[in-house]
């Protein structure tokens, strides 16, 4: 992890819609670094896959309002398939159903200028590798399973070497089994160099752990916490990640043993968030403060966090042993 | 709900479209009411060009076209609304009951709804019509009604086979409804959109069918309606005549129902279908 | 004591044009379920878990085997009777609702089947009950559309909807996983309060460390059958099939990675 | 593939059933007595003539046997290929009057099928590109599809053909020429089918324009389409791929519009005189030739069973979605 | 000669020298199906311009002509002696005899063929020498007799007698051989062409030559595809009744009609309003002629016809029989259009309007509700009716106009099921007896096919028809069985003569000129191509023609 890969800054986008702007993404500064798998995790709604198509992609109704992102100097939205790819959650609809998958590739990459002549022997290595032999090439998309689609899929996405790869939610509908084997197959795609840095969405802090280096959690349009997936698992200084951490019900836990409690209230709605920081209604370390919005602010190497608590502190506080010895709790296997 | 009548009022194809259908209408339901006399009547000179008093002109036989227009309106609205009508109920209850029942009954009405599907509609029209001699509109509407539903009641059994494994039908299941009530109380309300664009497609589709068996004189003889006028024009020879204001407004009548309807529906589309309205 | 007992059930689905060809959903399944107990039933995508519970729900019918409840089958029972004690609760809180409807409706739908002779004033007032005792807030609640509800409360709202009635058998069918984390544990806590309150429940779920913080008993399912059944903690702590075992290693654990393979 | 073609055979085999049956029934349960009907209308003109003839003629139109009979000897008549004898055009085969108006019939509609499909599917796809394309095609395919076949048929007769004085406005062929191989005699067939041709090319172009429009608006939404464009591949290959996908449900709404474009056909011909099917389906009626219109009827409905068969055949080998459910795969 | 006239190809490009061709139309009303002349329905012209009939009738003169035969005389009671014309061959080049008189007559014994009851008055057919055929008959009918001999064509017998009785029946005849001025060239299915023959008999016999070298007659799809080709000049002369026609007579498109002016037309026949005498109150003859003068036939004639047609002569005898009508009768008995006359004549006998609803009653009082019927699509019918029934109902006569469809109004008409009609079989003839037999037929069976369709029964005016076929129309008698016929109908008048359809037939003369027209020097055949027509007088049109030089 060294030369900086992804460079966002303080980038704005919102949603039009007939009764104002939803505020999706209001201001998100960080950055990926090279060879760096970087989790994004947050509640439903609060943004991620808002964060993942202004990368690549402006839809019809977002709005670019502020701010911008570089990938190795380029500026993004823009170098799509060769720069920033994507695998989509749609991974099973994401191919012509009408068109052989090979003849697929062929076009796509023609597109991008390349030969799919010579792309084919990377490409048939590419795909053993992921467990599928050349003849899906041969195939329609419907001839192949849920997850022959999406490890073709996974394949076509990286075949250009990109520099930057968006997961989206691609192992939600997954079973256990195959979540796993998706991925590690991503960790593998990182390693071999076949995606430079890797931003995998996912409302799964646990599965996000097993692979990321680094874990961003969103909240409401905003950043929390970032920091390497260790740290942010085992100590974490934004209260709402705290809080999200320990209602996760894991193996291990049960509830006659423990009593997990989940997060009171609810994310605020994005077209008039509250000024100040948006967890502050939930927040139970909420004090006067809180009003003010608190920035993003480095309080550790690598570890970022919006909150005026967190960043008081400054190391790990009370709060945060509190937190282990409710782990230990837990049947130790 | 409140929000689609909000998109509705704000969608020029639906504006458009609604006012060229309730303009049609009021005028067939109005303007005959002025008219002293019967639109058959002899009551001008003979093939007078459009004027003051004939505003459409008047036949060979001096009727006064526009008012035979106006009339037509009625019968073509009537016909649209029954055939269209009984078209969406038939498609609909073969639809829903197949596709909710399942089973050998559904394999049984979708047969029987591909069997229709591929006869061809008009042909068999014509025959019925050729044989049993359609008298009045309400009979009309039932035959074209009894054959133009095929394709709702795929649309429609497709549809339902889609909400029928929504989760809200078992759990009306479980609070104790039987198969009738739920596909009138929680399956058909879901569609009310879907159905409401079915019935204006059929609407449009009936007024049409009409004007054509009309036109080949197998329409109800005992009434004036739009498609019996063109029928009269071309009959009396008003294309060599030049006799034009006989022909063109019964036509004309006609697109601008029908397109209208379809321009509504699309627009309607867009109101129900929100990914649709930016474009 | 066992309340739900299944014998041998197995479920048949004919599927192709004419049901030419059969596809085994559920094959010989025996467990049971006790009065307060929670069975988890665990398997992946398309093992069956559904069917089992649309079979005790008597949504569809067994193609083989008994299921019984109190020790009568389930056939014997009449429907009416049977709903009024055993109820479920789906996946998708989203369409479980009817979008065009007012969310309380799924209560009243029960007053028509169950209460037709209840007034008014009785009834709301047996709501009210009903959706305390989920923790919802009845004026915040009722008169709501579906879609200004959260996820959580829809869940509550049919969850209550269930308790209208005397019920003693909850069948839950992946009724949190289409919830945010954090909402979801508080559902299953509502589930783990109820089951106190000596509810039986058949947990449905994908999610082993759910059916671990939940349950009592836990039923494997693997394409049909079952191949591990036990009490939860002996399950987990020493699973004895290796189809489990595998399961198990796939989970995504907090504080501890994968080993690699 | 086979339980496919199975079950679709079994439902045209039903249908045609079903054809058969519905038109052998009706004449036999409605008023009129074609008989009588034929003889009253060439003008005997003697009363006492008359009584014989009929029952002779009954005897030849084999109107005299038992009603379960008469269907039997339908069946075996149809299926070697006859279809009885014309009572308006006595002594005249039915099938021999159909194959006379057969080819004007088909001559009219194989082209303008073809040609409103293809070219309203490439104008609906260009429409969905260019918003001024959009803004004229949109109207103009409304306008075309809501208009009845035969009134832009009468438009078009009126303004091109007697006013204009550019095409004729009736008839297969001038009457003055004979029919050969000749540049004058084809271009002669040429101008008369023109008209009748361009107003079904013209209704049924609208209505694809708009079918394919619309369909395109939906691929373009489809998840395929927007991965693609995540990917960056270029707006030609996603419209192409849309484009293709389109034209699958295009090729459905082809077979669903057949009945309908035959029927336009039917009444494009009656408005222009053109000698097919349509003008027989109308003086059978007319002349309440049961036999003539019972033919003209089969004709029709086989025609449509054997275009739909075509159709499903070209919707297996295009689209493979249908061929691997088939397969019973997947 | 079929095959051969189809090889020896037109001059021109495939096509038909415009100014050797004469385009018709007005007769085929569907595609060319059979050229026998044995069975009805066979093409335009089959009978006339391929096979000829023994004589034709002259409308003008309004006696017979001899045409195929020479002469023919009553030589006894009963027996008949014709004797035909010598030099006639047919088309294959035999020479046209005795004995194909004989074999024509004789298919007569075929119950198929159309005039089979020929066989029950006529004993039998000899022939005595290669010239002369003798018929000996039972029942003299000589109304009807000569009506037989001008109608019918003659077959060849070398031809036709190779063919079983069920092929002579159902034969297309497609190579038709025939004693006529034209052969069969070829046919479409929306036309039929002829081709002149080389020679003809009556060139020499009778210094006839038909102009035309071809004739290409069209079939009709509609009246106004006929009016545009005449438009055109694409058609000579068109049969159909092509409304609003009296527009273009008047401007300059070369159109022309019989008359310059109304009525335009020759009259054919008379459309009558057939009431059902079996019913109340039809079958009151005091209500019957009450209905007849509440009819404002001159609104018909005008408003729906465009002044195309005729007021009917109360009689119903067309003007050909002009000179038969006994005008004191008509004085006396007749009926013309007044409402008050109506009412008037109604309160006499006793229908009044005795509950106020503004429609009379019956004298037993019960209420009077009549429909009238025609064919749906008629539409020049359907106008009709509407004015006969506002007529009726401003004199109280409460009418209602229906279109019932034209299978189930044959029903209605066949088996009696109807209260009013309209109905015209009733065509020009060679004798007014065709005219009474169908108005007065009797016995009433339960279907009546093509007479007395109003189902009224006269013993005594039924025994005046018969005794009208039995009487030659040159004795006395046969003009006072004819007074005593118009008296019965015009005080009974069981049915209502309402308006004379035209023989419908406009021309174009800016190829083909000298068209028959009431004009001071023009020819006056019948200008017209309808089947029948041909044998009165029809043929000479084609003599008379002049093309236009160019
Ligand atoms: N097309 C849109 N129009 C208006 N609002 C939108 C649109 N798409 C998303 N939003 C809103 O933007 C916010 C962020 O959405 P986003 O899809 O980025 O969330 P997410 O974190 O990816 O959620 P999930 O986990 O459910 O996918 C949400 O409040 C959502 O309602
Ligand atoms: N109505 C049905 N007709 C035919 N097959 C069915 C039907 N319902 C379910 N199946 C099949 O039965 C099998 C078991 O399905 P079931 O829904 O019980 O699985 P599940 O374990 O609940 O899976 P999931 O976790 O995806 O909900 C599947 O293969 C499914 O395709
Ligand atoms: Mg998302
Ligand atoms: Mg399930």
């Amino acid at each position: 992890m060294s030369a900086v890969s992804l460079q966002v800054d303080n980038l704005r986008v919102y949603y039009r819609t007939t009764r104002g702007d939803v505020k999706a993404l209001d201001g998100v500064t960080f950055e990926v670094a090279d060879r760096e798998i970087m989790g994004l995790a947050g509640e439903s709604g609060c943004g991620k896959s808002t964060l993942a198509k202004s990368l690549i992609r402006y839809d019809g109704r977002m709005r670019h309002v502020s701010g911008k992102a570089l990938l190795d100097g380029l500026s993004l939205p823009g170098g799509r398939y060769t720069k920033v790819s994507l695998i989509p959650q749609y991974a099973m609809s994401a191919m012509n159903p009408t068109v052989k998958i090979g003849r697929l590739i062929a076009d796509l990459v023609r597109a991008h200028g390349w030969s799919y002549r010579e792309l084919l022997p990377e490409l048939v290595r590419r795909l053993e590798l992921v467990g599928l032999s050349a003849d899906v090439l041969n195939n329609y998309p419907i001839e192949l399973s849920g997850g022959m689609k999406q490890r073709a899929v996974m394949v076509l996405s990286t075949l250009l070497n990109p520099s930057l790869l968006i997961a989206d939610e691609v192992t939600s509908a997954l079973d256990v089994t195959n979540q796993r084997a998706v991925a590690e197959t991503l960790v593998q795609f990182r390693d071999r160099g076949f995606v430079t840095s890797m931003i995998v969405v996912t409302h799964d802090i646990s599965l996000v752990y097993q692979i990321a280096d680094t874990i961003l959690v969103m909240y409401a349009g905003k950043l929390a916490e970032k920091a390497p997936a260790e740290v942010l698992v085992n100590a974490p200084k934004h209260p709402y990640t705290r809080l999200l951490i320990s209602s996760l019900p894991e193996v291990g836990v049960r509830h006659a043993t423990r009593k997990l409690t989940g997060i009171p209230g609810r994310p605020p709605h994005l077209l008039n968030p509250p000024t100040g920081c948006r967890f502050r209604d939930r927040c139970p370390l909420a004090y006067d403060r809180c009003a003010e919005e608190p920035p993003f602010t480095e309080v550790e190497p690598g570890h970022f966090v919006a909150c005026w608590k967190a960043m008081s502190e400054g190391s790990p506080g009370e709060n945060q042993e509190a937190c282990a010895a409710e782990r230990s709790g837990g049947t130790p296997w | 709900m409140r929000e689609q009548f909000y998109f509705a009022f704000r969608n020029r194809k639906v504006v458009g479209g609604l006012s060229v259908i309730l303009g049609l209408l009021v005028l067939g339901l109005v303007a005959p009411l002025f008219a002293d006399y019967g639109p058959n009547e002899y009551v001008g000179p003979p093939a007078a060009p459009p004027s003051g008093e004939f505003l459409f002109g008047t036949t060979t036989f001096g009727q006064d076209v526009f008012l035979q227009f106006t009339t037509g309106l009625r019968s073509t609205f009537l016909v649209g609304v029954l055939g269209g009508g009984i078209a969406a109920l038939i498609g609909m209850t073969i639809g829903f009951v197949a596709g909710y029942r399942g089973g050998l009954l559904d394999e049984v009405l979708n047969m029987l709804t591909n069997v229709v599907l591929v006869l061809p509609a008009l042909a068999v029209l014509i025959i019925l019509h050729a044989y049993l001699g359609i008298k009045s509109i309400p009979a009309q509407a039932l035959f074209i009604g009894a054959f133009s539903w095929p394709w709702v009641a795929r649309a429609v059994r497709a549809q339902t086979l889609s909400l029928r494994s929504r989760e809200f039908v078992d759990l009306a299941r479980l609070s104790g409804m039987g198969t009738m009530r739920i596909i009138r109380r929680e399956i058909a309300p879901n569609m009310s959109s879907y159905l409401l664009l079915t019935f204006i497609l059929l609407f449009g589709g009936a007024v049409l069918f009409a004007a054509t068996l009309d036109f080949i004189g197998l329409g109800p003889t005992e009434s004036v309606s739009l498609g019996l006028m063109m029928n009269n024009a071309v009959h009396w020879s008003a294309l060599h005549l030049g006799l034009w204001w006989w022909f063109v407004p019964p036509g004309l009548g006609i697109t601008a129902i029908v397109g209208a309807l379809y321009v509504t529906n699309v627009g309607l589309d867009e109101v129900f279908n929100p990914r649709l309205r930016e474009m | 004591m066992v309340m739900l007992a299944l014998e041998g059930v197995t479920k048949v689905y004919q599927v192709g044009a004419f049901g030419r060809r059969k596809l085994t959903a559920v094959s010989e399944v025996s467990f049971d379920v006790g009065e307060g107990e929670v069975i988890a039933l665990i398997g992946e995508s398309g093992s069956g878990k559904s069917t089992i519970g649309r079979m005790v729900l008597r949504l569809a019918s067994p193609s083989g085997g008994r299921i019984l409840f109190g020790g009568k089958d389930i056939t014997g029972i009449r429907e009416h009777d049977y709903r009024r004690e055993v109820q479920g609760v789906f996946q998708d809180p989203f369409s479980s609702f009817n979008p065009i409807f007012r969310a309380d409706r799924v209560l009243h739908m029960i007053r028509e089947g169950f209460f037709p002779r209840l007034n008014n004033a009785q009834w709301m007032s047996k709501v009210e009950a009903a959706l305390e005792s989920v923790s919802l807030d009845p004026a915040q609640v009722l008169g709501r559309y579906p879609h200004q509800l959260s996820g959580g409360q829809m869940q509550r709202m049919l969850i209550a909807r269930a308790l209208l009635l005397d019920i003693r058998l909850l069948v839950a069918d992946e009724l949190i996983s289409m919830l945010d984390a954090s909402t979801r544990i508080d559902v299953l806590n509502l589930l783990a309060d109820l089951k106190q309150r000596g509810l039986g429940i058949l947990f449905i779920t994908h999610d082993l460390s759910l059916g671990h913080y939940l349950s009592d008993r836990t039923v494997i399912l693997r394409r049909g059958e079952v191949v591990e059944t036990g009490p939860t903690t002996e399950v987990f702590a020493a699973p004895s099939h290796a189809y489990t075992r595998l399961m198990l290693e796939s989970v995504p654990r907090l504080h501890q990675k994968w080993e690699s393979k | 593939m086979h339980r496919y073609f199975g079950r679709k055979t079994l439902i045209y085999l039903l249908t045609f059933i079903v054809a058969v049956t519905l038109n052998w029934l009706i004449p036999r349960f409605m008023p009129g007595d074609p008989v009588l009907r034929m003889l009253t209308r060439t003008s005997v003109s003697n009363p006492e003539a008359i009584a014989p003839m009929r029952e002779y003629y009954e005897r030849v139109f084999g109107l005299d046997v038992p009603l379960w009979q008469q269907y039997v000897n339908y069946w075996v008549q149809l299926l070697k290929g006859n279809m009885g004898v014309s009572v308006w055009l006595f002594p005249t085969p039915v099938t021999e009057v159909i194959t006379r108006a057969v080819p004007y019939t088909l001559a009219l509609l194989i082209p303008a099928i073809l040609l409103s499909w293809i070219a309203g599917n490439k104008v609906g796809a260009l429409a969905a590109r260019r918003k001024w394309l959009d803004n004229t095609v949109l109207p103009v395919g409304y306008v075309l599809t809501a208009t009845p076949y035969m009134w832009l048929g009468i438009l078009l007769a009126w303004s091109l053909g007697i006013v204009g004085g550019i095409f004729p406005v009736a008839g297969g062929y001038s009457f003055e020429l004979r029919p050969e191989w000749s540049l004058a005699f084809v271009g002669n067939l040429f101008s008369h089918w023109f008209l009748p041709f361009l107003s079904l090319f013209l209704v049924a172009f609208g209505g694809w324009a708009i079918g394919m429009r619309n369909l395109i608006i939906y691929e373009l939404e489809a998840d395929y389409a927007n991965y693609l464009e995540t990917l960056g591949a270029p707006r030609s290959l996603i419209r192409r791929y849309a484009f293709r996908n389109a034209l699958l449900p295009q090729l459905t709404g082809l077979a669903l519009q057949l009945g309908v474009l035959v029927a336009g056909a039917l009444v494009t011909e009656i408005v222009f005189a053109y000698p097919g099917l349509g003008y027989l389906i109308l003086s059978a009626i007319q002349n309440q030739d049961f036999f003539l219109l019972q033919g003209t009827f089969l004709f029709v409905v086989i025609g449509v069973l054997l275009a739909n068969f075509v159709i499903d055949v070209i919707y297996v080998i295009v689209d493979p979605r249908v061929r691997v459910g088939m397969q019973g795969a997947s | 000669p079929g095959d051969g006239g189809q090889q020896a190809a037109p001059a021109g490009a495939g096509g038909y020298p415009r100014n050797e061709t004469l385009y018709t139309s007005g007769t085929q009303w569907g595609p060319p199906s059979s050229w026998n002349p044995v069975i009805p329905g066979g093409v335009t012209g089959t009978v006339g311009l391929i096979y000829e009939t023994l004589f034709l009738y002259d409308p003008n003169k309004l006696a017979m002509t001899p045409w195929l035969a020479e002469k023919g005389e009553w030589t006894g009671d009963k027996v008949y002696t014709l004797t035909i014309r010598e030099g006639v061959t047919w088309g294959d080049g035999k020479p046209f005899t005795a004995e194909d008189v004989k074999y024509t007559l004789e298919l007569g014994k075929i119950k198929a063929v159309p005039y089979s009851n020929l066989w029950t008055w006529l004993a039998s057919a000899e022939v005595t020498d290669p010239k002369t055929v003798k018929f000996t008959f039972s029942d003299v009918r000589y109304q009807e007799w000569d009506n037989f001999l001008y109608e019918n064509a003659i077959v060849p017998k070398h031809i036709w007698s190779t063919r079983s009785e069920a092929d002579i029946t159902t034969t297309k005849n497609e190579k038709p051989v025939g004693t006529g001025p034209y052969e069969y060239l070829t046919h479409d299915q929306d036309r039929s062409v002829y081709k002149k023959k080389a020679s003809w008999w009556a060139t020499k016999a009778l210094k006839l030559e038909v102009k035309p070298t071809y004739i290409v007659d069209i079939v009709n799809s509609s009246n106004e595809v006929a009016m545009g080709l005449l438009l055109q000049g694409k058609m000579d002369l068109s049969n159909n009744f092509l409304p609003g026609v009296a527009n273009l007579v008047k401007g300059s498109f070369n159109i022309k009609t019989y008359y310059p002016e109304p009525p335009y037309m020759l009259s054919a026949n008379v459309a009558m309003l057939i009431p059902n005498t079996t019913k109340a109150p039809m079958n009151d003859a005091a209500f019957r002629r009450a209905l007849a003068h509440s009819i404002d036939t001159k609104k018909i004639v005008e408003g729906v016809y465009g002044k195309l047609v005729k007021q009917a002569d109360p009689t119903g005898l067309l003007p050909v029989w002009e000179k038969y009508i006994d005008k004191a009768a008509v004085s006396a008995l007749g009926f013309t259009f007044d409402t008050a006359k109506a009412k008037s004549m109604l309160t006499a006998a006793g229908y009044t309007d005795k509950n106020g609803d503004g429609f009379v009653e019956a004298p037993n009082g019960s209420a009077i509700k009549l429909s009238l019927i025609v064919p749906a699509g008629w539409t020049d019918w359907m106008e009709a009716i509407r004015v006969i029934s506002s007529g009726a109902q401003a004199a109280g006569i409460n009418i209602v106009p229906e279109f019932p469809d034209s299978g189930a109004l044959d029903d209605a008409r066949t088996a009696g099921n109807f209260d009013l009609l309209i109905n015209n079989w009733t065509e020009m003839s060679n004798t007014p007896w065709t005219f009474y037999n169908y108005l007065f037929q009797l016995p009433v069976q339960e279907k009546q096919f093509n007479a007395n369709f109003e189902r009224y029964t006269n013993d005594s005016a039924w025994a005046l028809v018969q005794k009208l076929s039995r009487t030659p129309t040159d004795k006395p008698e046969f003009q006072t069985t004819l007074a005593e016929l118009q008296k019965i109908h015009l005080t009974e008048l069981p049915a209502i003569p309402l308006w004379f359809n035209g023989l419908w037939s406009q021309v174009n003369d800016s190829v083909w000129t000298n068209w028959p027209s009431s004009a001071p020097d023009a020819p006056k055949h019948l200008p017209t191509t309808w089947n029948n027509f041909w044998e009165r007088g029809a043929i000479y049109m084609l003599c008379d023609l002049k093309p236009v030089s160019k």
